[in-house]
């Protein structure tokens, strides 16, 4: 195969984005259509892609990209296998259904060309992560996807609190990149290769320091939290909820927020290593708590798309715990039906939401099952996904898997796991009692109509995957499905999804049926654990701590030196650079001179 | 020569001062012809004695230039500038010293049979064939000066 | 003072007058002439070493050109440097260096 | 025989007029000791008006406009005499003496011509 | 087509265009601009596709056309192009500071003289003997003069216009006295017979050292480099705009060009080692000035003036190493650093010209709130800053990264670790103009910011070029093998 193909997949999205930018302004119309247009036909290629690459596992590339003589010779890569060709088929038909939605959602917002413009280069640097061969370049496109959820994140920037929350996203990301960088050094200084390929041949081929192994994986892990949105990192993902809901749907639920379990599973051979054990257990144990925490923070949410983003964390936990237990295709498996039916949530919410005139409180809804009855259909077939009732929904399966692996593993995590399934299926009970059942409690929910057939359209085509996505049958041809150990397998973990399953919805069924306002007030939970208070009080110690350190340095060389009577000294320390350039062109001349001097003495002196 | 020289900077009142660098130029003029460079002698008077010098003056008359003789000099910038100059001086002959060819005295020109020798020409021939190139960045120069100073000084009709 | 060494030095000693003098006046147009000192006494170093260091018997020539590019591009100088120094006197009404104090910090 | 002999008139008019200016300013200073000048013979005598700013009008652009012009055009000139003298011999064997001399002159009478329309050699107005 | 058709073609263009400012009296100066800009594209693109290098002229030994003249030419090229883009944008404020009729008031030569600075620099990138490169050179410096004092009725413009005046004297002075001592040493002018006269220099060396010295100090003040850099905050702060920005990219790459080509025979002489201590002490102190007197300016262009001080560091060090390492020679490093910097470093001015059009000042508080004035403008600048502090996946970490590892190459830990601090220092300061524009509330009731759909282009070239150049070094690479 050459990496034609692959290439096209990647830049047709860059060059939508291009297009659209250099639109010039009265043609800016024309923006929907080519991205649309592109992002459809980048999932036509990808179908391509992955029909002529089957089970194959190949590295083409396209040109060489960096030569840095003896240190450093890297190509443009692509390796493509199985995971990479159904990510990429998970990115591209998301992808076009939220094109498709938001065709509807933003018709009337002035900034549709950047809009789209953003979400052409999110899909180009999602394509880009997808199937890089190497770190180097999978870190390049991981820093574009930061920068385009930036800007959609922003979009609407006039808004304080979406600029608020772009900001935030971007700086929390950038610290986890940060290590994610520095976990790339440290690889590149062990093996020697940057290369997905490279580096696996490496470790197999020689011993790597455990310590340094160690280290350099949980840097890199340090990524996937900041992408991922995992403990402690994990801050910036519900505020992200300000950006436009297509937005969320693809970029913060579906896609870009599994690249880091993706890029977690594409170093997985790593932590397949003996001496990577430990760093193993850690990942897991962040997934497990990450996802245990969110759970607990979604029921006492009242904004629905923070529900639907603390959920969205707590799956995200599920995956990376999986990760961390080394069942990478039980993580890939979910990741794989998390999308179908997170994105049909998040459309599903951004539906209500439009036909609510913009209200995002559930406790201002209720009653939306006869106002919307298809919008409510879906959603609670992706309710039923998300809370993994048994045999019919695809999130049953996954689910399983990663229990079966915790389970197998054996320990706390377990029960970490069966907890937060409960969770889970009570606060989106919750949601849905509260939102479509009893009656209007609030004027935009009682005129409330069904939203256009073209924002029904992904609903209704995302309802199926969420169904079926989790059946062998349609899942296999996709992806490598974890081993059935059917003769090994315990019934424990299926029993305890069940009766959390059943106590869950029961629970929350009983709660909340007929209620106007919260019965339940944990203010720990709804204020999220006070973790956003804690960090923002972090912040201003620590520069509090710096300009402290700073003041007591002036301190210690001004007063200090000062006492011991060389107060003329620190003067010159302090003031002098600044003295010097005290803009007289004399002074300037005369410091020309005793330069020459000093170059003079300096050349004489080196004979 | 030297003498002249210090004058320039030592006068208080700038037109001695620009005097004392055209007896200066003058003199520096005379050793370029001491070393058989006739053209460069007679091209640094006409050149600096005879418009650039005429320049200094004409700006410091019109400027009228004696408000230095009643400012004090700066006397940290004379010490500096006194400690500098020792300071360079010592070390070119420092530098002179281990020159050895530096002691050669003026060797004579061997100027071939029945010729004489005309530096004018010779400077034309190599100014006008190797280095005619040369000639032409200087035009650009003098161009660029020419429209610089139009810009600088000119000024437009404000009709 | 026929010697290479004894022009080396007469020029040296004219160049560090030329910096004495930028280093220690205030007169904008006295540093700049004493820059055009500086400048001379440069030439004067070339001239002295093509005329010592013959070639054929004869002056090395290309030092002397570039001797005498070096006066026509000084001239150049000193018209576009009176030119501003002209312009700051109108703006300004003043050459001396310390009352340059608008930029600076 | 050396070239220095076509300067020996030039060089015996410089040594002349050095004398000369230095004899004046000489005789000058020794004459003129008796009416050095102090602040009080500077200032106005009796009642007469204190002079009010300064004594010089404003001086007019054109004046050191055109000298510095004429600086830069007397370095054309410059360049002018070596190939004068060399112009009859070269231009036989090596036409670039010729053309070289045409772009130079080219480029100059861009910057004459330029300055002559922007009015820098205008006297009136 | 040789290389010197280039330079004829960018002389022609820029006479042209001053004989039509001189005729066409009622003519829009804008025309001109835009005509100027034209005319260097199309030279440029004669240069990228027509130049043929192996044309090589057997009578011209001072004209080099060696890929690094040929890039430098680029260099200067692309740099003339952006400065007319900004003096374009620039025009109103120029127009304040100067008298006369509206559209009469000098626009058309400042708009043709960064031709005529064009053309020396390009002629400065190929000479190759003493006579040659002082010529160029001091067509590219008088003609400097000029504009940086075009402003005639702003006092800043004149002072920095004097400013630069003496203290670029006083370094001609001092190069031509190297010159002048280089030229007697070996007897020779052009750069290649020097080398052969020098490579077998076997008495004291002394003078040589002496000469060396001096050269240094000459071309020290036209790189920027500390002990001389004085001149830098001074004359960037009081200078027209697009003459900061063309003082800071051309004019330092030009002197880099004319170091690197005076140091070659120097490097090929017995003071080699002299030489490299010589530019390593200077490198060391540029970094340091640079980067310390940098964290307390609150205003953008001196800000701007103490970040191209601490490149120029950055650029000697390279040069200091001596050896390649790693598969990268200096010179090459020069070369893409340039490259990278005249990227990132016109992207701040443009930014710099609109915000000094809207808001009057040059102060870092004119900044305050741009990201709510205009994303754009902010994220272009914010892409300027974090390429300036090398920050990966920008134009600018690839300059400093082999600028580093040149220095590790060859051992010289001490200036490694100036370099490094000096480095961490640059993230500070660069970062508080990012705080400014993101942190900080705009001041109430601040002008629009508006800008030509000419001036946008260039911005979003030069932002893709930055990213583009950090991710994708090829088309620079290819420079940097020894």
């Amino acid at each position: 195969m050459t990496a034609l193909l692959p290439a096209t997949i990647l830049f047709l999205p860059l060059l939508a984005a291009a297009k659209i930018l250099l639109l010039p302004k009265p043609m800016k119309g024309l923006a929907p259509a080519v991205s649309v247009g592109s992002v459809v036909l980048t999932l036509i290629l990808s179908l391509v892609l992955w029909a002529k690459t089957g089970s194959d596992s190949t590295t083409v590339t396209l040109g060489s990209w960096i030569n840095l003589g003896d240190m450093l010779q890297l190509n443009i890569g692509f390796k493509i296998n199985a995971l990479a060709t159904g990510m990429m088929l998970v990115v591209t038909f998301i992808g076009t259904l939220v094109h498709l939605f938001s065709l509807a959602y933003m018709k009337d917002d002035d900034g549709k060309a950047r809009y789209f413009a953003g979400l052409s280069l999110f899909m180009f640097s999602m394509t880009g992560i997808v199937l890089a061969d190497n770190l180097a370049m999978m870190f390049i496109f991981w820093e574009l996807v930061g920068v385009s959820s930036y800007l959609l994140i922003g979009h609407w920037f006039e808004k304080n609190s979406a600029a608020e929350a772009a900001k935030k996203a971007f700086l929390t990301n950038r610290i986890g990149d940060f290590g994610f960088m520095i976990g790339i050094l440290m690889l590149w200084k062990a093996t020697g290769s940057v290369t997905f390929d490279g580096i696996e041949s490496a470790v197999r081929g020689m011993t790597v320091d455990p310590g340094w192994l160690t280290a350099a994986i949980l840097c890199i892990f340090c990524g996937a939290v900041g992408k991922s949105a995992q403990l402690p990192l994990h801050v910036w993902l519900p505020d992200a909820m300000e950006g436009p809901t297509p937005v969320s749907a693809l970029i913060h639920a579906a896609t870009m927020v599994a690249a880091g379990v993706y890029m977690m599973i594409r170093v997985s051979f790593l932590l397949a290593l003996p001496d990577a054990a430990t760093a193993a257990h850690v990942i897991a144990w962040t997934g497990g708590l990450t996802a245990l925490f969110a759970a607990l923070c979604a029921t006492q949410q009242n904004d629905i798309k923070k529900i639907l983003a603390y959920s969205t964390l707590s799956q995200l936990g599920y995956m990376v715990m999986a990760v961390g237990l080394l069942a990478k295709e039980a993580a890939f498996f979910h990741l794989f039906t998390h999308a179908f039916f997170k994105a049909l949530l998040f459309l599903g919410s951004g539906a209500i939401i439009y036909a609510c005139h913009h209200e995002q409180d559930i406790w201002k809804m209720g009653g939306l099952a006869r106002k919307l009855p298809r919008t409510t259909l879906t959603f609670l077939i992706g309710t039923a996904a998300l809370i993994a009732v048994p045999f019919v929904t695809s999130g049953w399966y996954s689910k399983e898997t990663i229990l079966h692996a915790a389970h197998a593993h054996g320990g706390l995590l377990f029960y970490i796991g069966a907890g937060t399934a409960f969770l889970t299926a009570f606060y989106m009970t919750r949601l849905c009692v509260v939102a479509f059942l009893g009656t209007p409690r609030a004027h935009g929910a009682d005129h409330a109509h069904e939203v256009p057939k073209i924002m029904l359209l992904p609903l209704v085509i995302l309802a199926v995957p969420s169904v079926i996505g989790g059946f062998s049958f349609f899942a296999g041809r996709f992806l490598t499905l974890p081993p059935a150990d059917h003769d090994h397998a315990s019934h424990v973990p299926m029993i305890a999804s069940l009766i959390a399953l059943a106590s869950g919805v029961s629970l929350g069924w009983l709660l909340y049926r007929g209620r106007d306002r919260d019965p339940v007030r944990i203010s720990l939970l709804a204020r999220k654990f006070f973790i956003d208070e804690l960090y923002a009080s972090l912040v201003s110690w620590g520069q509090d701590a710096v300009a402290r350190i700073i003041h007591y340095v002036d301190i210690l060389i001004i007063d200090g030196l000062g006492v011991r009577g060389l107060s003329g000294l620190a003067a010159v320390v302090g003031g002098g650079l600044r003295r010097l350039q005290g803009g007289n062109l004399q002074a300037y001349g005369f410091l020309f001179g005793c330069g020459v001097v000093v170059l003079l003495f300096i050349a004489l002196s080196l004979h | 020569m030297l003498l002249f020289g210090v004058g320039v900077v030592v006068n208080r009142n700038p037109v001695a001062s620009a005097l004392c660098l055209v007896v200066s130029f003058v003199g520096l003029a005379s050793l370029f012809i001491s070393l058989d460079a006739h053209f460069l002698g007679i091209i640094q008077i006409l050149v600096y004695t005879g418009a650039v010098m005429v320049l200094f003056l004409f700006i410091i008359m019109l400027l009228d230039l004696k408000e230095e003789a009643r400012r004090a000099l700066n006397a940290w910038a004379v010490a500096g500038g006194a400690v500098v100059a020792l300071c360079l001086v010592g070390t070119l002959l420092h530098v002179l010293g281990t020159f050895p060819k530096g002691e050669a005295t003026l060797p004579p020109l061997v100027v071939p049979e029945g010729q004489t020798y005309e530096d004018t020409k010779a400077l034309g021939t190599l100014l006008f064939t190797e280095y005619v190139f040369h000639v032409q960045v200087i035009g650009l120069l003098l161009l660029g000066a020419t429209v610089g100073v139009v810009a600088l000084s000119k000024k437009e009709a404000s009709k | 003072m026929g010697t290479l060494n004894g022009y080396l030095l007469v020029s040296g000693l004219l160049f560090t007058i030329g910096l004495t003098g930028v280093m220690v006046r205030r007169n904008i147009i006295i540093i700049f002439m004493c820059l055009e000192l500086m400048l001379s006494a440069a030439n004067l170093t070339l001239v002295a070493f093509s005329r010592f260091g013959l070639v054929n018997g004869l002056p090395n020539h290309h030092g002397q050109l570039l001797v005498f590019f070096t006066i026509t591009v000084a001239a150049a100088e000193v018209a576009v440097g009176l030119a501003i120094i002209v312009a700051l006197y109108r703006a300004k009404q003043t050459v001396h260096v310390e009352d340059l104090k608008s930029l600076g910090g | 025989m050396a070239e220095i002999d076509n300067y020996h008139a030039v060089l015996l008019q410089l040594l002349l007029v050095i004398g000369l200016a230095a004899t004046m300013l000489g005789l000058s200073v020794l004459v003129g000791r008796a009416g050095r000048r102090n602040a009080i013979k500077d200032s106005a005598y009796e009642c007469g008006m204190l002079p009010i700013g300064d004594s010089q009008p404003r001086f007019s652009v054109k004046f050191y406009l055109v000298a510095m012009l004429f600086v830069l055009f007397d370095i054309e000139v410059v360049f002018m005499y070596p190939w004068a003298v060399v112009f009859r011999d070269l231009v036989a064997q090596n036409a670039m003496v010729f053309w070289g001399m045409l772009s130079f002159v080219g480029i100059l009478t861009v910057a004459y011509v330029y300055a002559l329309k922007k009015g820098a050699l205008r006297w009136d107005n | 087509m040789p290389a010197y058709f280039l330079e004829i073609a960018i002389v022609l263009l820029g006479l042209g265009l001053l004989m039509v400012d001189a005729f066409a009296t009622t003519l829009d100066r804008r025309l001109l601009g835009h005509l100027g800009i034209a005319g260097v594209a199309a030279v440029l693109a004669g240069l990228v596709f027509g130049v043929d290098s192996s044309a090589s002229e057997p009578l011209w030994g001072f004209y080099a056309t060696d890929t690094a003249a040929l890039f430098y030419k680029g260099l200067a090229l692309v740099c003339t192009l952006l400065v007319l883009v900004l003096a374009l944008e620039y025009a109103p404020v120029l127009e304040s500071y100067r008298d006369g009729r509206p559209g009469r008031r000098g626009l058309g030569e400042f708009l043709c003289l960064p031709l005529f600075l064009c053309a020396g620099l390009m002629w400065m990138a190929s000479m190759t003997d003493l006579l040659g490169l002082f010529v160029a050179l001091e067509t590219v410096t008088i003609t400097f003069y000029v504009v940086v004092a075009y402003m005639r009725r702003n006092l800043g413009s004149l002072e920095a216009g004097v400013k630069y005046l003496i203290l670029g004297a006083l370094s001609t002075g001092f190069l031509l006295y190297g010159l002048a001592w280089l030229f007697g040493l070996t007897g020779q002018t052009n750069l290649a017979a020097i080398q052969t006269v020098l490579v077998d220099w076997k008495g004291d060396t002394t003078p040589l050292l002496f000469t060396m010295a001096l050269l240094m100090v000459g071309l020290s003040f036209k790189v920027g480099a500390a002990p001389f850099q004085f001149w830098i905050p001074d004359v960037y702060q009081g200078a027209p705009t697009p003459i900061t920005a063309f003082l800071s990219v051309g004019s330092k790459a030009a002197g880099f060009i004319v170091l690197i080509r005076l140091l070659e025979p120097l490097l090929a002489s017995p003071i080699r080692h002299a030489v490299l201590l010589m530019l390593g002490v200077l490198a060391g102190a540029t970094l340091i000035v640079g980067n310390l007197a940098a964290i307390s300016q609150s205003n953008f262009k001196r800000l701007l003036a103490y970040s191209s001080i601490a490149h120029a560091g950055f650029l000697l060090m390279a040069l200091a190493a001596g050896q390649p390492a790693g598969g990268v020679s200096p010179n090459g490093v020069v070369a893409l650093y340039l490259g990278t910097y005249l990227v990132m470093t016109m992207l701040a001015f443009a930014v710099l010209v609109i915000v000094r059009k809207a808001g009057g000042s040059d102060e870092l508080t004119a900044f305050n709130g741009l990201s709510q004035r205009s994303p754009f403008l902010a994220f272009a600048l914010v892409l300027a800053m974090a390429s300036l502090a090398g920050v990966p996946l920008t134009a600018g970490f690839f300059g400093k990264f082999f600028s580093l590892v040149l220095i590790a190459g060859a051992g010289q830990w001490a200036l490694l670790t100036v370099a490094v601090v000096a480095a961490a220092c640059g993230f500070y300061y660069y970062f508080k103009v990012i705080r400014c524009m993101y942190w900080n509330d705009p001041v109430s009731e601040a002008p629009p910011l508006v800008f030509s759909q000419l001036t946008r282009v260039a911005i979003i070239l030069l932002c893709v070029a930055v990213v583009v150049l950090g991710v994708y070094p090829k088309p620079l690479t290819c420079l940097l093998a020894p």
